[in-house]
């Protein structure tokens, strides 16, 4: 058992946003099959939204593009997944949420209380919704607004998922810790896109889009490592992680606990293969904890 | 994986809103059931089973399969896959019947093929509206029996597949493969678990895809959490149980809409 | 026969600069041996730099992570390797060049105008190397004086290389435009870190790096997209290129030309591989001249 | 690939700045004459030929070797590899003559042993400053003839490895492969090229290290342009005609210095 901003989790494997978190039904499979320690949904904003056209996800040599374009059913429609999700998993279900201001981030973690989620994430990281996402998360002003925005009105942990896709994250991770956060969640995806040469035509429905899986781990490990420096507040992990080594690695770097989202594709119960990993690792090297391997890279020196 | 590029290498009419379009790659490993995801550049990626090694076969009904209608030979669209779970196979002493609705033979017709390969003996209930909606009649007959319906009587049996259905020895049968839309589906769901028979069926669902791939989520039923596009699209009967089948669907928000 | 800035090119394939640009020969091996269309040397600065302890570069399963930290001879001690370049690679030579300032830039062109390079291409985008590279490549303003400053001396063609690691890589395509630039070259390297699981230890001396190879393609074609649209001046693309479809990509993306950095770790004449490759392709879909392909993808609606 | 982790197994001092590392990894594939990149954590990494195929041979000269001398049986370093060109294997009928200088010896002991596995008859030339400085006398002698030389004429004939070559009649072997101080090589050089016996001979060159994978150039020697760490760091004496050897290499910022 495991402890972060307060959660209890059986193990630091956590679903990611945006993926298998359509349904709450989803949510509780990649919980009790998967047995993640947690999940994370889809992110909710506050009105419906298709998303992008498709191709909205490809798989590359190197790791995955996609440009969903945030489609949520907004928060009134997914409130019953929420509730759902909380009544079946078994473990912690945080919220992912988003909005064009503070506001509206309000506006949308009042509207899912109800649902009692046991945390908020907040996307100020999308890197293909315009007005949204990133847009609002590369100024560290709207980031510090939002973040308190949200803190004013929910009394569960908030962290705050920060995008790789500007000059220096840690000013992005200072803005978000300032306004209260409880922790900050690295990365989303980098900005990216692929053409078909046959045709010429750029292959997402949306042009571009965001480069998830093996091709970011480097770029996560790296944002992770920095933001653990910077930072007092935990750290959360994502980009890349589809192996044991790989979660140990960004625990090094300073991950407190890691999400894991394409390699989903490889495997549902990626999250108990992890976590098993992780704990013969710690047996091998004789670790008594797996907080033990946090921020470790740091003091070698 | 990019979409690779097919050219389409002949275009045939099965109905007045179906085509079957041939495409000049050969998806060899493709199982029956399975589907690719067909890039309509600069308007959509949809799924669509496969009919066989080397075509699709598409209702018409809005803006990308229209735009598909607007294609000639010679045109390309883009492809990935196969994707997906395909229907079982029979084993030679296995007896099959196939419940095919509307378009929903498009993946269905390379299964009556492969099942009747296998040896297996083939039985087909096919439906439609009308008889010139009837889609891969000669397919079937060469694989085996066909007992038809049409929703206005101009050929077979009036009425549905489950009128045909219901008059058939259902425990004579070892496997029973059903795809078309969701209603009729539904209606054949309830009818063999009547006569529990669920256990031997499988059945293709539709749901709406984005990744295709089994990443997103958007295609999950409900209560199983189970994803259409990659633990499906075919699920035996009994995955289905307590299902959201034939009750409502998601629309690409993600939103629960009756069906 | 293909021009680029005004220099003549037997193909759009070029070396990028730090591969295999230490020494003269190494230079002419590439243009001769490889078919390189042109060579761009290593960076070299003001003063000799030895650069970041080993490792320095390791190779991953996506992409490439390397540390080298500039090291340099100086301009005084590359001359004579550029003079060897000049005198036997019978392709473009470009000379890429760093400092701390634009008084620096000034200093390492004037001082490597004796070697008569082709062209000069500015290296304000190294993502590890304090003081120098993307800590100057970041603001808009300092790329703008430092391409004015090496401008104002020389009087050849002058490109300067951009870092992805910002918000908005258009805003500095745009100062670097507005600083009197012939072209710009995306992407140098993107940041990125690896950790020894087994030790703790960052793999690299430096600790951490840049992420070059097949990881960071979507990333520069992404990055070479939005500058065709900003820009007027031809934009140069390099990131993850090791074969003709990625150059094919890059191009319909927006490059009027390739650079290849990491893929020579696969072969030397990756070069004329590629050029023979778009050849054939280009055939193949009946057009009758390279450019034709350049910025195809902006067309296609 | 990421650096593997090697423990310690058992170290051997073969002279008072020479230990034998053998660790707990076996690259079976290895070729006599690659090397490997040896990390000693948080100091820096340095390239090793490898001296067996779980051993490297180290001098100590610096800050990293150093640091390798204070390690223990149980300690662990990483290691990348193996790396590079390895000197060509002769055959049952060809004859091998071996000139190895000090801790030259270290990628010339296992292709004595390969060779002679081969079949092929083996003569080595083995240098040193003095007697205690002779590496791997004992693994050339099982492979074969040795001749040995010392500076100090503490065992052998007094003077260096080309005092004994003069001496031979080169024109009876079919490969002659030689490792050990740049200056020492050069000599070699001059003299196997005054023979005109260069072009069976092959020579392991030593230069600055950076990526060790071929990308940097750091390693590149003229007039050739060749990498030593990707097309070496074996070269044919033919390679190495109108080359710098024995005149200048790099250091790490390339700057060019005399030999
Ligand atoms: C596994 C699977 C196999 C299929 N096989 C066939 C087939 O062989 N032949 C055939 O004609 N049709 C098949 N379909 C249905 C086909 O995908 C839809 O008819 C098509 O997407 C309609 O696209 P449109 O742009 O023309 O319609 P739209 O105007 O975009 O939408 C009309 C309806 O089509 C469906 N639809 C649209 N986009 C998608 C999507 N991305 N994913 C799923 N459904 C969508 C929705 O129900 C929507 O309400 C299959 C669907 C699935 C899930
Ligand atoms: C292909 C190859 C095989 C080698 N095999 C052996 C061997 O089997 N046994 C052995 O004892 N030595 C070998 N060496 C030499 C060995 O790499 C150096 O002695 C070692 O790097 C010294 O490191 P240091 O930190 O102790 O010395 P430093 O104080 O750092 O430097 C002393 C000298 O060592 C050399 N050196 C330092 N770093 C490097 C580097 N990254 N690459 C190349 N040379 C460097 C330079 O000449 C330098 O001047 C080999 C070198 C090469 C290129
Ligand atoms: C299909 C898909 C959808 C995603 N949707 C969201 C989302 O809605 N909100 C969000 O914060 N991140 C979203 N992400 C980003 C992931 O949560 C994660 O940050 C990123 O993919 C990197 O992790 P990975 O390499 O493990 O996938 C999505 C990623 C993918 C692949
Ligand atoms: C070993 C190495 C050294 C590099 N050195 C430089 C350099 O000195 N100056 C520079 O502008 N870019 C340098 N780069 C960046 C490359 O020129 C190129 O922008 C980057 O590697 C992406 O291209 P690639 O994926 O083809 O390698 C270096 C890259 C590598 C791998
Ligand atoms: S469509 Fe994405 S999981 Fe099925
Ligand atoms: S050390 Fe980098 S090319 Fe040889």
């Amino acid at each position: 058992m495991y402890t972060l901003t307060g959660l209890k989790l059986e193990n630091p494997t956590i679903l990611a946003a945006g993926v298998l978190g359509t349904t709450g039904a989803s949510l509780c499979r990649v919980a009790r099959q998967g047995r993640a320690g947690a999940v994370v949904t889809k992110s909710i904003g506050p009105a419906p939204k298709t998303g992008h056209p498709n191709p909205s996800m490809i798989k590359l040599d190197c790791g995955f593009l996609n440009a969903m374009g945030l489609p949520n059913p907004s928060y009134p429609g997914f409130l019953q997944e929420l509730e759902t999700a909380k009544k079946d998993s078994d473990v912690p279900v945080i919220a992912s949420i988003f909005g064009g201001s503070p506001a509206e981030f309000k506006e949308v973690a009042e509207g899912l209380l109800p649902g009692k989620p046991d945390a908020f994430e907040l996307n100020v990281s999308c890197p293909h919704a315009e007005g949204y996402g990133a847009a609002i998360g590369s100024n560290p002003c709207l980031v510090e607004a939002v973040t308190a925005a949200v803190k004013d009105v929910v009394n569960v942990p908030v962290w705050v998922k920060l995008t790789p896709n500007v000059s220096d994250i840690t000013c992005i991770g200072n803005a978000a810790e300032s306004g209260g956060a409880d922790a900050v969640v690295a990365i989303n995806t980098v900005k990216g896109m692929a053409i078909d040469i046959e045709s010429g035509y750029p292959v997402l429905g949306n042009r571009s889009g965001g480069l998830s899986g093996k091709a970011v781990k480097p770029v996560a490990v790296k944002c992770v490592y920095d933001l653990y420096t910077a930072l007092e507040i935990p750290v959360i992990g994502v980009g890349g992680i589809s192996s044991w080594q790989d979660a140990v690695e960004m625990m090094m770097a300073g991950a407190a606990a890691v999400q894991i989202g394409s390699a989903v594709y490889d495997r549902l119960d990626i999250f108990s293969e992890i976590s098993a990993g992780i704990e013969t690792f710690l047996q091998r090297k004789g670790y008594s904890d797996v907080k033990e391997l946090i921020g470790l890279s740091h003091e070698m020196v | 994986m990019l979409p690779l590029n097919a050219t389409i290498v002949k275009i045939n009419e099965e109905s007045p809103s179906v085509r079957t379009f041939f495409f000049d790659y050969q998806f060899e490993t493709m199982k029956p059931g399975q589907f690719v995801m067909v890039w309509v550049r600069g308007v959509d990626e949809i799924p669509m089973g496969l009919s066989s090694k080397n075509s699709i076969t598409v209702q018409r009904v809005g803006e990308a399969t229209s735009k598909l209608f607007e294609l000639k030979e010679g045109d390309s669209f883009g492809l990935r896959g196969p994707f997906g779970v395909g229907f079982s196979l029979p084993s030679k002493e296995e007896k099959t019947l196939i419940v095919a609705g509307g378009v929903g033979s498009a993946p269905l017709a390379p299964y009556a093929e492969a099942a009747s390969a296998a040896g297996s003996e083939m039985h087909t209930v096919l439906g439609a509206r009308s008889e010139g909606d009837l889609i891969f009649e000669e397919r079937f007959a060469e694989a085996g029996n066909v007992y038809i319906s049409t929703d206005d009587g101009s050929k077979g049996t009036k009425g549905f597949v489950t009128d045909v259905l219901s008059r058939l020895d259902l425990s004579a049968y070892d496997r029973i493969a059903v795809c078309g839309p969701e209603i009729m589906m539904a209606s054949v769901f309830r009818l063999l678990e009547d006569r529990k028979v669920l256990a031997k069926s499988e059945f293709s669902l539709h749901r709406y895809f984005k990744c295709g791939i089994g990443v997103c989520g958007a295609c999950c039923i409900d209560r199983s959490g189970l994803r259409v596009c990659r633990d499906g699209p075919v699920f035996s009967g009994v995955q289905l149980l307590d299902s959201e089948l034939g009750r409502y669907t998601r629309d690409a928000s993600g939103r629960r809409v009756k069906i």
